[in-house]
C-alpha cells in the first residue's frame, strides 16, 4: 500500500501557496494529511502534486479576537485546540469535541482548516463550526472572501473552495450571553467515524426561554445537517425535558435523511439521532441555566 | 532441588531484544540486492480469465519481472492437501487445493493474478497498474444454502456440485433418546467468526547462495519444517539444501499455520531464477484476501432434555463455509462437531455437517478453529431448555456435567488428531463453583438485579462452559547441550509468536538440570538449529514441545551423573545437580561445573570407555498418545443502554483448567489475550460479504479489533488437573479464552433485555443488529 | 446497491426517446463521465471518472448496451465499468409516460460495486449512489432543456 | 525519477542527509533507509499504531508522514529510548508486568505513551485506558499494558513532581 508518485511543494509563505496552486490546478494542499495520505496509501487518491502547508507558520494558531470571539488558524492542530486555554474558555463546545477526533497520535498532525476543507459528513468539525456559526476565511492568489460555515459545506465532500483557492482561518464569535453547548456522538469504538454525533447550542433570553438553538447533525447525510425543525420546536420555549423530547423527535424524523452502511442502517441513525439530541439538549440547557444564574427546572 | 521453575512466574527471557526493537521480524531483514514483490489480485470474486498481459509491466524501469500463471511452466500446479480428512464411515471429501497464480478461473477476490518483482515495493505498485487483465464475470457462490440447493454456478466444474465434504458421527441412538424425552429444543444458530489480523501481516524473504547451493527462506510460518519439506520437493532440492527461519513472529493466531500459500512458493522460485534475494511483505488490505480466515456455520440443532433437565441427547446439522478451497482438510467442522459436546455426559449424539466451496477466500483454524461455534450452539440451547424447564441455567449445567471420577471419558466419536475424542482428566464442577463465586451469581440474581432493574438499568449476566481439545500430536523434538561456558543450548523445532517458550521452555530445562533459568538459551523456528517437527498450533507448543524439552533435559542429566560418579567417587545416588554444578549431596565442595564437566567429556587426548558419547547433549521427541481435554469457564456482566443498544462489559470472569502450569504469568496473559480476540469476535468483528463475494470492510477503519476501551482486566482463576498423557501434566491455553465469549456474551445481553422478547440464535452482535432484534421483538413494522 | 424513483422532464415521450440514445445528451446522465462514442447502434463506450472527497484515483473504462427498446416507452442497459480503483457492473431500466407537456421518467438501476472502492470506500458507497444520481437526473435535465428549448416545467 | 529531494532529519540525537523520493513513507524511510527496524508497520492507513513514533516530540503514525516533511526536523523512534544493557524506566514496567507477548506492537505503545505520561504524569486508569486506545494489540488483551503504565507511574512518582516542572514543554 504505497502512493503514487507526485511532485512536492514545500513554500515557505501563503502567498508562494497560492501561487503554486494558482500555476498548478492539478496540486492538491497537504495539510495534516491524516485523511489524504490513507487515501493515496491505498491508491485511490494519486494527486500529480502537493503542495504542503507545513511550513507556513502563519497559518498556525489560535489567537483571542477582540469581540471575544476566537480566531483559529487553519493548520492548527488538533492537539493544540485541545490543550488551548483559549479554546477552553471561548469555544467550550470545540474544546469538549476534540477527544472524539480518533486518537492523539492523528490530532497531533490532523488540522481544523484540513478538516473542514475535508468535509468528510462523519467528522466533528464541519458539524462544529455550523453550530458555532463560524465564519471560514477563504483565501486565493487574487482575493480573499468570507463566508459563513454553513455556506461553506455544499455536499458530499463537496465545499466552495475554488481551485487555487485555501481556507486560511476560522473566525468564531464569542458565545451569546446565556449559553450552554453539548456535544454528543456514538462510535462503534472510542476514536471511531462517528455513527451519528449531534453539536447542540442553546442560548437563553432574560426570562429563560428558548432565543436561539444551533443544533447540527453529523454522519447522518451529504455533510453537517442543521436540524432546522428540532431548532424551531424549542423557539421560546423553556428547553423542558417535553420541549427537548419533541425537538429531539423533529431531529430524527424531519431534519435528516440518514444513509445505511456496514456499521448502522438508515433507522438504527434516526433512533441515535433522537437520543444523542436529547441528551445534547439536556446537557446544552442546564449549562445555559446555570450560565444565567436560572434554577434548575 | 534448587532453583524451582516450573510453576513460577519467571519474567521472560526474551523481553529485552523485544522492546528495544532489536528482535528480527523477517520484514526487518536487510540483503544487498534485495528485490521487492508485489501482486496482481482479482477484483472479482468468481470470473473466467479471457486475457492477462504482464509485457507492459516488464518495461517499466526498475522492473525486473513480472509473472502471469503461463510463466511459471511445469512448476505452476495446486498446491498439497495438507490434512487429510480423518477416517470416518461414509465420508465425502473433494480434494482442490489453492493454486500459485490463478489460471483459467479466479475463485475468491484477492486471489492472484500476477506477480511483479522490482527494485522497491513502491515500482513493483506501480507496474500493477501496466498489466492488462480481462474477467469474464461468473455468477458468485456466497450462500451456504443455495449453494448447494440451487447453485447459480459451481466454484469447482468438476465435482458437479458446491459440496466440498459430507461427515457424519453418531453415538448411541438419538431417534430413541428424542422419543423419550419430555422436553426437545430446537434452533437454528448462525455463528460467523472473522480474520486473526495479527498486527503482522505475513511475508516471505528467500535468497539462494548459487556458490553452496543453498536456499535459505525466511517466512511468517508457525512451521518452519514443514515449509521447507515442501519447499524442497517443489524446488527439486534436497531438505538439507534448504532453511526455512522463522524469526520473531508478530502473532500467529492460526492463518500462519497455513501452508503452501501462493507468495511461499513463488518468492523462492523468483529468488532462484533472478540470482537475487526476494522479499514479499503482505500490506493490511492483502492480509483481509490473501490470508486465510474463519467464518460462518449455519447450525439446526435439537436438545432432547428430561423433565428434570438431563440431557438425552443432541442431534446437529450444519453448513461450513470452506471458502474456495480446502487444503487444510476438515479441522475446523470436525473441532466444532467434537467440541459441541463440551463438559457434558451426552448419551445420545447425531452430528452432520456439509461443507461448501463458496467464492470467498480460504478459510483454515483461527484461534480457536471452529470450537467457538459448537460451544455456542451447546450452550444456547441448555440456556433456553433451563427457561422453559424453569431449571437454574448454573443448576442445568451442574446436572450435566461428566463428573471427575468418570475419566478418562469416550465421547465414541473421532477427533482432529484422528483418534478417538477421549477426554484425559478435568473437573468440571470445581470451576462452575468457583466461577459462582468469583462473580457473585446467587448475590447478584437475587439482589443486584432485581434493584437495578427497579432503576431502569439493564444488566445480564451470562455463565458458560467449554472444552477445548489441546496439545495433539503427532510429535516435536528438543535438543539439550551443556556447553563449557557452563551455559545451556536448547533447540526445538516449534516456532513461537509471543507465547513465550523462550522462557516457559528454559523454565524446564532449567528446572531439571539445576542451572539459572537465564543461562538456557533457547533456539525455535530455525531447521538448521533443530531438522525434526511439525509446528505451533492447536495449544500444544507447550505440551508438546515442552514435554520434548522435558525428555531431553532428563537424558542429558543422566549423563551428568553417569560422568560426575566416577569422577566424584559417589554412586550416582548420591549427587545433586544444583545451581550450575553436579555434586555430593549436602556437599557442595564436593562437586564440579557442568561447564567443567562438559569439557572433560569431550577429550582431546586419552581414550574414552567404548560406546559412551561425548559432551553433555542429548535429544529427545515426545509424541502424545492423543490430544488432552482443558476446560473452564467464562461469567460476564454487561450492561445495555436499551436506547442506544450500546453495550459495556462492566465484568470478566475467567476459570481454567489447563493441567500443571509451567508459568503462571505466561498462561494468565495467554487467557487475557484470548478473551480480548473472543470479544472482538462476538461483538466487533465481521468479513462483510455482500452477496457478490465482495468484502466491503477490508481495512482497520471498518474491521474493528477491540481496544484497550473495549476489553475489561479478566478476574482469572486456575484449576489444574493434571494431564495423564505427558510428564509435566500440561494442558494447552492458548485458545481457551477466545472459545466461550460468544455464548456468555449471547446469554448476558439476552438476560440484561429479560422481558423484551429478544432471544439470541447469532454471533457477532453489534448495536445496529441489537437495535434491529429489539425492534422486531417490540413488532416494529 | 438498488437506485429508483421518478423524475419529470420536459418533452413528451417520442421527444425525449431520441436524445435519451444521444451520446452527448447520455454522458450528461452519468457525472464525471468525460466523453461517450456511440460504438455501435445500442452500445456506448467511454471514461468516467469518479472525484469524491479523497478518492479521486477511481477512473472506470465504461461499456454501456441498451436492451429490449421499446420506443418510445422503456428500455434496459447494461452497464459495465472496469478500472484500477475497482468496477461497477449492473442493469438499469428507463420507462417514460406521458405527463402533461412533458414525460415523467421511472427509472431503476441495480448496481453492483466491487474491488478497493467497494472494501474501503463502503461507509460512503450509500452517500455517493445518492448524490449521482441527484446530479446525473439534473445535468439531464438541464441538457433536455436546452435542447428543447422549452419553458422550464 | 521524479524529483529527489534531500532530506537532513535528526533520529535519536544523530543527524541523517539523505535524498528520498518525495512519496517514500517515513516508516518506510525509518525502517529501509537507516535501517531501524524497531518501528514496525502494521497497517499502513493509520489505525493500529504499530508504526508510531515522536516528531518533534509529539507521538505521529509515521506511516501518515512522508519522509520529505521531516527535513529539519527531529524524531524519536524506540531504538533511542534505551539499550539492553540499560531499559528506559517504561521498558522495564513492561518487562516486569508483561506487558508484552509477540512485542510487535509494542514500540507504537511505548512511543505513544511517553507524550502521554509527560502530559498526564498521575492518569486514572480511564484515562490510561484512553491513551492505549489508538493502539492495537491482538495478543495481550491490554490488561497488563494498563498495568505496567501504573507501575511505571508509581516508579516515578517521586520524581513526578519534578517531571511535571520540567514538563511544560
Amino acid at each position: 500500500m504505497k502512493p503514487a508518485p507526485f511532485v512536492y511543494y514545500c513554500p515557505a509563505s501563503l502567498e508562494e501557496a497560492l501561487e503554486l496552486l494558482a500555476e498548478h490546478e492539478e496540486a492538491k494542499p497537504l495539510a495534516g494529511g491524516q485523511s489524504l495520505i490513507p487515501a493515496m496509501n491505498f491508491r485511490l487518491a494519486a494527486p500529480a502534486a502537493l503542495v504542503d502547508l507545513n511550513r507556513i507558520a502563519a497559518l498556525a494558531g489560535d489567537t483571542g479576537m477582540e469581540n471575544g470571539g476566537l480566531r483559529l488558524g487553519a493548520m492548527t492542530r488538533h492537539s493544540t485546540l485541545e490543550k488551548s486555554r483559549l479554546v477552553a474558555e471561548r469555544a467550550p463546545l470545540l474544546a469538549e469535541t476534540m477527544p472524539f477526533i480518533a486518537h492523539p497520535q492523528i490530532r497531533s498532525r490532523g488540522t481544523v482548516g484540513g478538516s473542514l476543507a475535508h468535509a468528510d459528513p462523519a467528522a466533528e468539525l464541519p458539524a462544529v463550526m455550523v453550530a458555532l456559526q463560524a465564519t471560514l476565511v477563504l483565501q486565493s492568489a487574487k482575493a480573499e472572501r468570507r463566508m459563513p460555515a454553513e455556506q461553506f459545506f455544499s455536499g458530499l465532500f463537496a465545499t466552495a473552495l475554488e481551485p487555487g483557492e485555501l481556507l486560511t482561518a476560522i473566525e468564531l464569535p464569542a458565545l451569546p450571553a446565556r449559553a450552554g453547548c453539548a456535544f454528543e456522538e456514538l462510535a462503534r469504538r472510542h476514536g471511531d467515524y462517528a455513527l451519528v454525533g449531534v453539536a447542540a447550542v442553546l442560548s437563553l433570553d432574560s426570562r429563560g426561554r428558548c432565543e436561539q438553538a444551533r443544533i447540527v447533525l453529523l454522519s447522518v447525510g451529504d455533510g453537517p445537517t442543521l436540524a432546522a425543525g428540532a431548532a424551531a420546536a424549542l423557539a421560546g420555549l423553556e428547553p423542558s425535558a417535553e420541549a427537548i423530547r419533541g425537538a429531539a423527535e423533529h431531529a430524527a424524523a424531519t431534519d435528516i435523511d440518514p444513509p445505511s452502511d456496514i456499521h448502522a442502517s438508515a433507522a438504527y441513525r434516526r433512533q441515535l439521532a433522537r437520543v444523542l439530541t436529547r441528551r445534547a439538549l439536556i446537557r446544552a440547557a442546564e449549562l445555559a441555566r446555570t450560565a444565567s444564574g436560572i434554577a434548575e427546572r | 532441588m534448587a532453583g524451582r521453575y516450573v510453576g513460577e512466574r519467571v519474567l521472560r527471557l526474551e523481553d529485552a531484544r523485544l522492546l528495544t526493537g532489536r528482535a528480527l521480524f523477517v520484514d526487518d531483514l536487510q540483503l544487498p540486492g534485495l528485490l521487492h514483490v508485489a501482486f496482481l489480485r482479482s477484483d472479482e470474486a468468481h470470473a473466467r480469465i479471457t486475457r492477462i498481459d504482464a509485457t507492459a509491466a516488464r518495461s517499466r524501469p526498475g522492473v525486473l519481472a513480472a509473472y502471469t500463471a503461463t510463466d511459471l511452466g511445469d512448476y505452476w500446479r495446486p498446491g498439497p492437501l495438507l490434512v487429510p480428512p480423518p477416517p470416518i464411515a461414509g465420508l465425502v471429501f473433494h480434494t482442490a487445493t489453492q493454486v500459485p497464480l490463478a489460471r483459467d478461473k479466479v475463485r475468491h477476490v484477492g486471489e492472484p493474478l500476477a506477480m511483479v518483482v522490482a527494485e522497491s515495493r513502491y515500482l513493483a505498485e506501480d507496474a500493477l497498474e501496466d498489466i492488462v487483465v480481462e474477467l469474464d464475470p461468473l455468477p458468485a457462490v456466497t450462500d451456504l444454502e443455495a449453494a448447494l440447493l440451487e447453485p447459480a454456478s459451481l466454484v469447482h466444474e468438476q465435482f458437479g456440485s458446491n459440496l466440498a465434504a459430507h461427515v457424519q458421527q453418531r453415538k448411541g441412538d438419538y431417534a430413541a433418546a428424542r422419543a423419550a424425552a419430555h422436553r426437545v429444543i430446537a434452533r437454528r444458530f448462525h455463528y460467523d467468526r472473522g480474520a486473526a489480523a495479527a498486527i503482522e501481516n505475513r511475508g516471505v524473504v528467500a535468497q539462494w547462495d548459487a556458490r553452496v547451493e543453498e536456499l535459505t527462506v525466511w517466512d511468517t510460518t508457525q512451521a518452519p519444517i514443514p515449509i521447507r519439506n515442501g519447499l524442497a520437493a517443489l524446488l527439486g532440492l534436497r531438505e538439507s539444501q534448504v532453511r526455512v527461519i522463522a524469526p520473531f513472529i508478530g502473532g500467529g493466531f492460526g492463518p500462519k499455520i497455513m501452508m503452501y500459500y501462493p507468495e511461499e512458493v513463488l518468492v523462492p522460485w523468483a529468488a532462484m531464477r533472478l540470482g537475487r534475494p526476494v522479499k514479499w511483505i503482505e500490506d493490511r488490505r492483502e492480509n483481509f484476501y490473501a490470508t486465510t480466515q474463519e467464518r460462518a456455520q449455519i447450525h439446526d440443532a435439537e436438545l432432547a432434555v428430561s423433565i428434570d433437565g438431563k440431557i438425552l441427547g443432541v442431534r446437529d446439522k450444519f453448513l461450513h463455509d470452506t471458502g474456495a478451497y480446502d487444503p487444510y482438510g476438515l479441522t475446523v467442522p470436525i473441532n466444532t462437531q467434537c467440541t459441541l459436546l463440551g463438559p457434558y455426559v451426552v448419551p445420545h449424539y447425531d452430528s452432520e455437517f456439509t461443507a461448501v466451496f463458496t467464492n470467498k477466500p480460504i478459510v483454515t483454524p483461527v484461534r480457536g478453529a471452529g470450537r467457538q461455534h459448537g460451544v455456542f450452539v451447546m450452550e444456547r440451547l441448555l440456556d433456553f431448555a433451563a427457561r422453559e424447564l424453569g431449571i437454574d441455567r448454573v443448576e442445568i449445567r451442574r446436572r450435566n456435567y461428566i463428573q471427575p471420577d468418570a475419566f478418562p471419558y469416550d465421547h465414541e466419536i473421532l477427533f482432529q488428531d484422528f483418534r478417538p475424542l477421549v477426554y484425559d482428566s478435568g473437573n468440571y464442577p470445581a470451576a462452575l463453583e468457583k466461577a459462582v463465586e468469583l462473580i457473585g451469581y446467587d448475590g447478584f440474581v437475587k439482589q443486584e438485579q432485581p434493584r437495578l432493574r427497579r432503576e431502569g438499568r439493564h444488566v445480564g449476566l451470562g455463565i458458560v462452559s467449554y472444552i477445548e481439545g489441546t496439545g495433539i500430536g503427532p510429535y516435536e523434538g528438543a535438543r539439550v547441550t551443556v556447553e563449557p561456558s557452563g551455559s545451556v543450548r536448547l533447540a526445538t523445532g516449534v516456532g513461537t509468536q509471543g507465547q513465550g517458550h523462550f522462557t516457559t521452555f528454559a523454565q524446564i530445562v532449567a528446572e531439571v538440570l539445576g542451572v539459572e533459568v537465564g543461562c538456557v538459551q533457547v533456539s525455535t523456528g530455525d531447521t538448521r538449529e533443530f531438522t525434526w517437527g511439525t509446528g505451533t498450533f492447536a495449544s500444544r507448543g507447550a505440551v508438546v514441545a515442552g514435554s520434548a524439552c522435558h525428555a531431553a533435559a532428563l537424558k542429558v542429566r543422566e549423563k551428568i551423573l553417569g560422568l560426575a560418579a566416577p569422577l566424584l567417587g559417589v554412586p550416582p545416588a548420591e549427587l545433586v545437580l544444583e545451581a550450575g554444578s553436579v555434586h555430593v549431596r549436602d556437599a557442595p565442595e564436593q562437586g564440579m561445573r557442568l561447564g567443567e564437566l562438559a569439557r572433560k567429556a569431550n577429550p582431546l587426548r586419552g581414550a574414552v570407555t567404548p560406546g559412551t558419547e561425548p559432551g553433555l547433549e542429548a535429544t529427545a521427541y515426545f509424541g502424545p498418545d492423543r490430544g488432552n481435554a482443558a476446560s473452564g469457564v467464562h461469567a460476564m456482566l454487561v450492561e445495555v443502554d436499551a436506547e442506544t443498544a450500546a453495550v459495556r462489559i462492566k465484568r470478566y470472569v475467567v476459570v481454567h483448567d489447563c493441567g500443571t502450569i509451567i508459568n503462571p504469568m505466561v498462561v494468565e496473559a495467554q487467557v487475557q489475550g484470548g478473551v480480548a480476540h473472543g470479544i472482538g469476535n462476538a461483538f466487533f468483528e465481521q468479513l462483510s460479504f455482500d452477496e457478490n463475494g465482495q468484502l466491503m470492510n477490508a481495512s482497520f477503519m471498518d474491521y474493528l479489533l477491540p481496544t484497550a476501551l473495549d476489553v475489561p482486566s479478566v478476574e482469572m482463576a486456575h484449576i489444574e488437573t493434571p494431564s495423564p498423557l505427558n510428564p509435566l501434566g500440561t494442558k494447552g491455553v492458548g485458545e481457551a479464552g477466545a472459545i466461550p465469549t460468544g455464548a456468555a456474551f449471547a446469554q448476558a445481553i439476552e438476560d440484561a433485555l429479560a422481558g423484551s422478547g429478544v432471544e439470541i440464535t447469532e454471533i457477532p452482535l453489534s448495536p445496529n443488529r441489537l437495535f434491529e432484534l429489539l425492534e422486531a421483538a417490540r413488532g416494529a413494522p | 446497491m438498488i437506485v429508483e424513483g421518478t423524475y419529470p422532464l420536459p418533452g413528451t415521450p417520442d421527444v425525449i426517446w431520441n436524445l435519451l440514445m444521444d451520446p452527448e445528451v447520455l454522458v450528461k446522465a452519468m457525472p464525471g463521465t468525460k466523453e461517450l462514442v456511440r460504438t455501435a447502434p445500442d452500445r456506448y463506450e467511454g471514461v468516467m471518472r469518479i472525484g469524491i472527497g479523497p478518492i479521486t484515483a477511481a477512473e472506470f473504462e465504461l461499456v454501456i448496451l441498451l436492451t429490449d427498446m421499446k420506443e418510445p416507452h422503456s428500455y434496459a442497459m447494461q452497464i459495465d465499468g472496469k478500472g484500477r480503483a475497482g468496477f461497477t457492473r449492473g442493469t438499469a431500466s428507463v420507462e417514460l409516460s406521458p405527463d402533461g407537456a412533458g414525460s415523467m421518467m421511472h427509472y431503476s438501476a441495480d448496481l453492483q460495486v466491487g474491488g478497493k472502492i467497494a472494501a474501503v470506500g463502503q461507509r460512503l458507497l450509500d452517500s455517493v449512489s445518492k448524490l449521482m444520481t441527484r446530479q446525473g437526473l439534473e445535468a439531464l435535465n438541464r441538457e433536455l432543456q436546452s435542447r428543447l428549448g422549452g419553458a422550464a416545467v | 525519477m521524479n524529483g529527489q529531494h534531500t532530506v537532513g532529519v535528526t533520529v535519536n540525537g544523530t543527524s541523517y542527509q539523505r535524498s528520498v523520493e518525495p512519496r517514500l513513507l517515513l516508516s518506510d524511510f525509518l525502517r529501509h533507509e537507516l535501517g531501524l527496524t524497531g518501528t514496525h508497520v502494521g497497517c499502513e492507513h493509520g489505525v493500529c499504531g504499530a508504526c508510531t513514533v515522536l516528531l518533534d516530540g509529539a507521538a505521529v503514525r509515521s506511516c501518515l508522514v512522508f519522509a520529505v516533511q521531516t527535513d529539519g526536523r527531529a524524531v524519536t523512534t524506540v531504538e533511542g529510548l534505551g539499550g539492553e544493557a540499560q531499559l528506559h524506566p517504561l521498558q522495564q514496567a513492561f518487562h516486569e508486568a508483561h506487558a508484552l507477548q509477540c512485542g510487535f506492537c509494542t514500540p507504537g505503545f511505548l512511543l505513544s505513551l511517553l507524550p502521554f505520561l509527560r502530559e498526564h504524569p498521575d492518569p486514572s486508569e480511564h484515562e490510561i485506558r484512553e491513551a492505549l486506545s489508538g493502539n492495537l494489540c491482538r495478543c495481550t488483551g491490554y490488561a497488563n499494558i494498563v498495568t505496567a503504565v501504573q507501575r511505571f507511574v508509581a516508579q516515578s512518582a517521586p520524581q513526578a513532581g519534578a517531571r511535571v516542572s520540567g514538563a511544560a514543554r
